[in-house]
């Protein structure tokens, strides 16, 4: 029963990790492409820990497959906000066909203060 | 241990100089003679042990120092060495009275006094050394002591050109002499003088023996000032007096000859022997009386002569005959006495009048009589006029070269007008004849500048009037020691009408008239100089200066690539080298290939496919940072083999280092300026084909290493060992810290350099900017 | 089986994510791709422990899950600093 | 970078990974780590407080001068050579004193472990020296 859990978590986490890889490559923008990279792939390596630690069914090693989960889920977040937020300042253009730049206008670099409304 | 009153003699020389300067401070005046107490001492050892030599006893002394490689501090004196040793001390303690008078007030005497003890013990280091290795180290003490002293008058920039020239030319002359005397030392087996004239038959059999013979013979005639290396002895005459009459006539220069005398009874005798070393002398003989002739400078003209006499001297070593080596320790003695007073009589005469130009000198003998009377006993020796020992030498050397035959006998008469010649322009220009205005109102000399030549000239009398004084306790032993075996010595004034007897007369009267016509024969003579030697010395050191310049323009032009590039091709171009005539292939053929296609995983290959195009990418890229972007990866996948291969310590490092590196890429591109101009793309091809080259031959390598099989494997040991001696299960850590501690204690204290110069660099970039 | 089956998807995915280093038209599209490729890495390592059942290597795993964040922050800070403004390359 | 984000972000990473740090190197002996891996991921964990905030705030919370870190920990790594010395055995040979600790039970200290911390430390310092050294402006 364990063994059959396992090695399904493992290939559901297998499958997310590829749509990650694909939506990465796939998305036209740079915005798009951190969702997929950051959630898919924490998503994925999350199930194939989970499917990890069933396997072992260890308690040492259940902590340490959740350890590692937390910690994707701790630094993945902090790192796509980074990166996102320089290359939105540094003037990465979003997709042609976006709807809606809440951003544009409200953000004043120099203050680094963010208005509600537009100031422009 | 043997005498160590030896070692005490020879070492005295070190321990006083140290002491020299301070006692030159509190004593000026004194200080001359206070200092020749020790020279003077040193002396009269010697004379004692001259009985004991005379019986055939021989003094030695050896401290053993590595025994493996046969050093030894070890001192052996016999007949020649005494003789030698006897010229030194004696004819030092005159030098040193002498230097006090003559450098008198000079603020640097002191020091002067230190390098000239300083010379006198390396000097008798060379001539009672025993132990090669020793003989060298004195030899090169010499030289260095000898380039201090040419260049006292530091000021004066010809005098630091004529030291470094004196220098460069003995120390090359040593450097080659060592080579020649360790693979003596390896052909006899064993580095003592001793055991090495023993084996003389084996050395000269040997096939080493040509090669050996003329790089001793190098650092012989380099130091002996023979033909071509000769040009450096006169240009050394920019010494102050004392030196130039103590190192560049007596003693120094005759430090070559005397080697060839030492090792005569073990390469002598040979037809490359005879004509290497008599050839050069006789041609160096002929050269220094020639060159003589054109030169008004007095003491250019005696260094010349003492070249000319140096020439001589190795001719007769390399004639080996028993008499020319009877001849040829007769004329050393004699040469030393009357040089040496020609010499410091010179140097009155230039302290006396303030000029040394022989055609603005004359009749000097009313103002400085006692002077005077030395230079003309001295010049009458030099010419070979009896009842002087200057004669006894002569006639023997003409029984010499008449016994050898005409070629021979000329070279020696033509030489000896020469000399005459000389002789007769310093004893009769300089002291007779009307007398001329001179820069300085000429006066006696002060008793310390005429005691040495008096001394030197009455020993020439002496001796010559009475040579059995000295035939048997000094000339005898020595002449033993060159050719090896007891030879009888009876030197005698008359031998009656002989026709060396008329030679040297005729030789005299000849020697007169050429210098009543010294004018003629001046102009004449005058555009037949001849220097190719010292141009020679001069275009070798322009091209050394050139090369050298050359090269760090290559090697050290500023650019890091330039820097790289070199690195990376040396390595390749040099261990490509050695592998290509090793057996590579069919080492590389028999690894076993299918088992490796077999056991690897179809992601392994993707992780090796992965490294392929991230590196092209890592190079393609325009962006730097998107290069160090794909060189992340290269990292990673890398990471994640090393783990495939069960290493976790590694793969840990690895994947920490790969982001620190990217962190430290990140920052200092941060701080790099913009590179306007990427590289053109020739520039990137050869960078390509570098690249490409080291990357082959490191894939190469791992191949190879790949096949060697350790036969007793090391890992076994340090598996079976990791728990029970060093407590602990992860064998990896247990090797870096426990059994192999001492590397990783080595690679921490580079880390911890590297750092500390990276962090120096960055703080003097920053200070820059400020 | 099951573990191929995993093994070349993830091998797939890596791929893909190299494609997007190699063709990310900005600096901030490799660095998202390389961020990928870490998280995958860390996929590949727990993939790994479960292939070879050596739970060991969970710890490699944890060590690269933290370092990596330092790699991508390290970025961010060097184009937030305006360094590199936005380049069509 | 002012981003408040990363700073609590790393405000909390920090503990964690210094702690992971040490924790890795502790247990080197036996399992995969080591001073060096240790040393590293502090020097990491450094590296981010450096970033997050600036390498001034970097250095209040670093003990002592990275420099002086490279120092000690060659100092370390040499005496815990010289303990070998101390018994007359030749340098650098392990020495191990087994004591029992209350409620641990038995756990063996030994001169490698000095050493390793040596090691420990001037990775610390060099990699720190660097990466204060760069990001100073």
């Amino acid at each position: 029963m364990a063994a059959i859990l396992s090695a399904l978590l493992i290939l559901v986490g297998t499958f997310f990790m590829l749509v990650a890889a694909l939506g990465v490559v796939r998305f036209p923008d740079l915005y798009m492409r951190l969702h997929s990279s950051t959630k898919s792939a924490t998503l994925g390596v999350g199930c194939v820990m989970l499917g990890a630690a069933i396997h072992f069914n260890d308690v040492g090693f259940a902590t340490q497959a959740l350890a590692i989960t937390l910690f994707l889920l701790v630094t993945a977040p902090v790192a796509a906000h980074l990166l996102g937020r320089a290359a939105y300042l540094s003037g990465v253009p979003l997709w042609e066909h976006t709807l809606s730049d809440e951003l544009r206008g409200r953000y004043d670099q120099v203050t680094h203060d963010l208005a509600s409304t537009d100031t422009k | 241990m043997g005498d160590l009153a030896l070692a005490v003699v020879v070492l005295s020389g070190f321990v006083v100089a140290l002491v020299a300067p301070t006692v030159t401070r509190h004593r000026h005046n004194a200080a001359g003679w206070l200092i020749a107490l020790l020279p003077l001492a040193l002396t009269l050892y010697f004379v004692a042990q001259l009985p004991r030599l005379a019986r055939g006893e021989v003094l030695t002394f050896a401290a053993p120092w590595v025994a493996e490689l046969g050093l030894a501090f070890s001192l052996r004196a016999d007949g020649l060495g005494v003789l030698f040793a006897l010229l030194i001390s004696g004819i030092g303690t005159l030098i040193v009275i002498y230097a006090g008078g003559y450098l008198h007030g000079n603020p640097f005497l002191g020091r002067f006094y230190a390098w000239l003890l300083v010379f006198m013990a390396s000097m008798l280091g060379v001539a009672l050394a025993d132990n090669l290795i020793v003989l060298f180290v004195f030899w090169e003490l010499t030289s260095l002591s000898s380039y201090i002293l040419i260049g006292f008058e530091h000021e004066s920039a010809s005098a630091r050109a004529a030291a470094l020239q004196a220098m460069l030319v003995t120390g090359a002359g040593g450097l080659a002499m060592l080579a020649g005397l360790l693979l003596l030392g390896q052909v006899s087996g064993s580095l003592e003088l001793s055991a090495l004239l023993t084996q003389g038959d084996a050395l000269r059999a040997s096939p080493l023996y040509p090669a050996a013979l003329l790089l001793v013979l190098l650092g012989a005639f380099s130091k002996s000032a023979q033909f071509p290396f000769h040009f450096w002895l006169p240009n050394a005459m920019q010494a102050p007096t004392p030196v130039s009459a103590y190192l560049h006539s007596a003693t120094m220069v005759k430090a070559g000859v005397y080697l060839l005398a030492r090792l005569n009874p073990a390469l002598g005798g040979t037809d490359l022997w005879l004509y290497a070393v008599g050839g050069i002398g006789a041609a160096t003989m002929l050269l220094g009386g020639y060159l003589a002739l054109t030169q008004t400078d007095l003491k250019r003209l005696l260094a010349y002569s003492t070249v000319s006499a140096l020439g001589t001297l190795t001719m007769l070593i390399g004639l080996g005959t028993s008499l020319a080596l009877k001849a040829m320790v007769v004329f050393v003695l004699a040469h030393a006495l009357y040089k040496g007073a020609l010499f410091l009589i010179a140097g009155a005469v230039d302290h006396a009048t303030g000029t040394r130009d022989v055609t603005q000198l004359g009749g000097l003998a009313r103002a400085m009589p006692i002077t005077a009377s030395a230079a003309v006993l001295a010049a009458l020796a030099m010419a070979g006029v009896p009842p002087l020992f200057g004669f006894i030498a002569k006639e023997l050397i003409y029984e010499v070269g008449l016994e050898l035959g005409v070629w021979w006998i000329s070279a020696i008469v033509a030489s000896a007008l020469f000399t005459v010649f000389i002789a007769s322009t310093i004893a009769l220009g300089v002291f007779f004849g009307q007398t001329r205005h001179t820069p300085k109102h000429a006066h006696e000399a002060p008793s310390s500048l005429w005691l040495g030549p008096v001394v030197l000239a009455g020993l020439s009398l002496l001796i010559g009037s009475a040579p059995e004084l000295v035939s048997a306790i000094l000339i005898a032993p020595t002449v033993a020691a060159i050719s090896g075996k007891p030879v009888a010595v009876k030197l005698a004034l008359w031998h009656g009408v002989t026709p060396a007897l008329l030679l040297s007369l005729a030789t005299v009267l000849v020697g007169i008239g050429l210098f009543f016509a010294r004018d003629a024969l001046r102009r004449l003579l005058a555009p037949l100089r001849w220097s190719g030697a010292e141009q020679t010395y001069a275009l070798a050191l322009d091209g050394l200066n050139a090369l050298a310049r050359g090269q760090t323009r290559v090697l050290q032009n500023g650019y890091l690539r330039r820097y790289l590039m070199t690195i990376v091709l040396a390595t390749v171009g040099l261990t490509g080298a050695v592998l290509l005539n090793q057996p590579i292939w069919n080492q590389l053929s028999n690894l076993p290939w299918e088992t490796i296609w077999q056991d690897a995983r179809f992601y392994e290959l993707g992780l090796a496919v992965l490294i392929v195009l991230a590196t092209i990418a890592a190079v393609v890229s325009p962006s730097r940072l998107g290069a160090v972007a794909a060189l992340g990866v290269v990292g990673y996948s890398i990471s994640l083999i090393f783990l495939a291969f069960g290493a976790p310590d590694l793969a840990m490092t690895q994947f920490t280092i790969e982001s620190l590196s990217v962190l430290l890429f990140v920052l200092v591109f941060y701080h790099l300026p913009r590179f306007t101009r990427l590289s053109t793309s020739r520039a990137r091809v050869r960078d390509a084909v570098i690249a490409a080259l080291a990357g082959g031959l490191m894939t190469l390598f791992v191949l190879l290493a790949v096949g060697v099989q350790f036969q007793p494997s090391i890992s076994d040991y340090f598996l079976e060992n990791a728990l029970p001696l060093a407590h602990g299960r992860n064998v990896v850590n247990v090797i870096l810290v426990d059994f192999r501690g001492l590397d990783t204690l080595g690679e921490i204290t580079v880390l911890g350099i590297a750092a500390l110069g990276a962090y120096a660099l960055l703080k003097l970039r920053r200070e820059k900017i400020e | 089986m099951i573990i191929t089956i995993a093994f070349g998807l993830l091998s797939a995915a890596l791929f893909l994510a190299f494609i997007r280093l190699a063709r990310g038209p900005s600096l901030p599209d490799r660095v998202v791709a390389l961020d990928l490729l870490a998280s995958l890495s860390v996929g590949w390592i727990a993939l790994y422990a479960v292939a070879t059942n050596q739970p060991i290597f969970l710890d490699v795993a944890i060590v690269l899950a933290l370092i990596s964040f330092l790699g991508t922050v390290g970025f961010a800070y060097f184009i937030a600093k305006g360094a590199v403004p936005w380049q069509q390359s | 970078m002012n981003s408040l984000i990363l700073q609590t972000a790393v405000r909390y990473l920090l503990p964690l990974l210094l702690l992971f740090s040490v924790f890795v190197f502790g247990r080197g002996h036996n399992e995969p780590g080591g001073g060096f891996v240790g040393g590293l991921i502090a020097a990491a964990a450094y590296a981010l407080y450096a970033i997050a905030y600036d390498t001034r705030a970097a250095r209040q919370i670093l003990p002592i001068e990275p420099r002086l870190l490279i120092g000690f920990g060659l100092l370390l790594a040499l005496c815990s050579g010289m303990l070998g010395v101390a018994n007359d055995r030749p340098f650098m040979t392990g020495q191990w004193y087994a004591f029992a600790l209350p409620g641990w039970g038995k756990i063996e200290l030994g001169a490698p472990l000095f050493f390793d911390a040596g090691v420990y430390l001037v990775v610390l310092g060099v990699s720190l020296t660097i990466i204060f050294a760069l990001a100073e402006e």
